[in-house]
């Protein structure tokens, strides 16, 4: 336990304190069965009981603080001691001898480690007792990149290299277009015939060639805005999407 | 012939600043059969002032026993254990793998906090696995280091374990044991306990 | 008698961090003739894996230099080269000797220096002297072992512009193909190539 707990330990018949840290209950109970037997097989369970309790009661009346396992470890040593008093009652399962049976077998086990961990700390150790080898010369392992490529990347790379690379030459292929200027001419060319509103469509050329005909259309209604602008024609649209139509203008 | 591969593998022992496996040997010794060469440079050095010692299937030279006083520097130990910290290394080397709430039942006291931090910081404790039972709770083992650091050549040699696995005193504990040694407020730890070492 | 004094100090130089003067040694051993144990040892010693040298009235334990080579190993591991690395290769190899500059210019991206030291470490490429042209650029060019890594006779050996037009790498509207080509750790080594060329 973390918390520090005044102990009380018995010394002849007088009772004086010591500040110590015992490791739990079960650590002061292994203590006391040590003071009354080596060997832990022929302990009296009844004895220690009444010491452990004892101890407790004693600490309790000097109004030490006690930790709380302390106090759980006292309380079930009591009943197990009266029911060990008490006559056999073969329905009480387990029986009274049981448990302490097991409490001596928990008290051998700790004792057991608790032996072994001096026996432990007690061998030879490294940096006590025995000493490697203090300036090693040390093992080292370099790691080494053998580096993989196979022909083909190789050649394949330089491909790509050059692929990558070499100059690009786009050419563009001559495609037959009407230019603004020449649908500024023909439209004004051919006003003189439109007194009434007259479809732009109509004063497309006739072609067969459906590219060279969008051409004429995109720049013919481009020359139609213009020629809007300066007042020579008028527009007319009745609805979004509508045909677009002309005038001369006035 | 055998001769010159034992003094490769006695020449990589020595530089080497760890114990090294037999297959960490032939890494660096090259072909031979480094077991013979072990087991020859061991009976070799039987009785000198350098020994050639065993531990958790890992070999290193290291001083005679017997020599201590001569090598020791100060009386101090290389690392202070308190007796919470030795139980606890005992309990954990000769019950392993175990949980915390075993060690708990064993020494009738929680363990607190720093304790098995000291034995794995040492490198002497390691985390091993969960146990597959309700919580699943961390187990600890003990690390080659332990083996090294204590002198065993394995688990087997830790003094008295054949005579405490024939009284009992190692067999697991049945959950009775288990409650006895806990009382109710322990079990909230162990949950906590989980959920920390989770990190 | 006189070698249970030698293993005292076989043990005290063993245990020691550094070179020990015979009177240091006594110091530690106690009792006895040291220059005779000193002796005695490097008598014992010899040959073997481990020696006792004296160095300057110093003496102490080292492994034995025919054996050094063993305490470094070198492992290799296979591991691919980068576009980078394979695309410089390339150009090396059609246009040496060639400049870093000529080789960039025909790349179209910088190369880092990490790129050539990788051919040369992989004894691909070696330098060629210096071009005899302001600046005196360094030269690079292939080595034999380049020829016998890709099974060529000679350069030329290596395929033509028109064979790999040909084979359909010359055509810049297989670029997606070319790189499937390359492996698939390349493309994240070329998100890096744009920037900074990793090897």
């Amino acid at each position: 336990m973390g918390e520090v707990v005044l102990h009380p330990v018995v010394e002849d018949e007088g009772l004086t304190l010591h500040i110590e840290h015992w490791e739990g209950p079960l650590d002061l109970l292994l203590d006391l069965a040590r003071g009354q037997k080596v060997d832990l097989h022929e302990i009296s369970i009844l004895e220690l009981t009444e010491q452990f309790v004892a101890y407790i009661e004693r600490a309790q009346a000097l109004q030490l603080e006690v930790a709380a396992d302390y106090l759980v470890m006292a309380a079930w040593l009591a009943y197990l001691k009266s029911c060990l008093l008490l006559p056999k009652d073969p329905e009480v399962d387990p029986s009274p001898e049981e448990l302490a049976w097991r409490l001596q077998q928990r008290l051998m086990r700790l004792d057991a480690m608790r032996e072994a961990g001096a026996r432990l700390l007690g061998r030879d150790r490294v940096g006590r007792d025995v000493f490697l080898r203090a300036a090693p010369e040390g093992l080292r392992t370099e790691r080494k990149s053998r580096w993989q490529v196979r022909a083909y990347d190789l050649f394949a790379a330089y491909g790509q290299v050059r692929a990558r690379t070499q100059p690009a030459m786009h050419v563009v292929h001559d495609r037959k277009v009407m230019t603004l200027e020449h649908a500024m001419e023909r439209l004004q060319s051919m006003l003189g015939f439109a007194v009434e509103w007259t479809d732009l469509r109509r004063f497309l050329p006739r072609s067969e060639d459906k590219a060279f005909l969008k051409s004429c259309l995109a720049s013919s209604f481009l020359a139609s805005l213009e020629l809007a602008r300066t007042g020579m024609i008028d527009l007319e649209q009745e609805e979004p999407f509508g045909a677009v139509k002309v005038k001369k203008g006035r | 012939m055998s001769e010159d591969f034992a003094r490769k593998v006695e020449a990589v022992l020595f530089a080497a600043d760890e114990p090294l496996t037999a297959e960490q040997i032939g890494d660096h010794a090259g072909e031979g059969d480094v077991k013979a060469a072990l087991g020859e440079l061991a009976g070799h050095y039987a009785g000198r002032g350098i020994e050639l010692v065993e531990r958790g299937k890992r070999w290193h030279f290291q001083t005679a026993g017997d020599l201590a006083h001569l090598l020791r520097r100060t009386r101090e130990e290389p690392r202070k254990l308190s007796r919470a910290g030795t139980e606890c290394l005992a309990i954990i080397a000769y019950h392993e793998p175990v949980t915390r709430a075993e060690i708990e039942a064993i020494r009738g006291v929680q363990i607190s906090k720093g304790t098995l931090d000291v034995l794995m910081e040492a490198g002497w404790v390691r985390t091993a696995g969960r146990r597959e039972t309700p919580g699943r709770p961390l187990q600890y083992a003990t690390t080659p280091d332990f083996l090294t650091h204590f002198g065993l050549a394995s688990r087997r040699d830790l003094p008295g374990i054949d005579d405490l696995k024939a009284a009992g005193l190692l067999d697991p504990l049945d959950e009775e044991a288990l409650e006895l040694a806990l009382s109710g407020d322990d079990e909230e730890e162990d949950e906590v306990e989980v959920g920390d070492e989770e990190v």
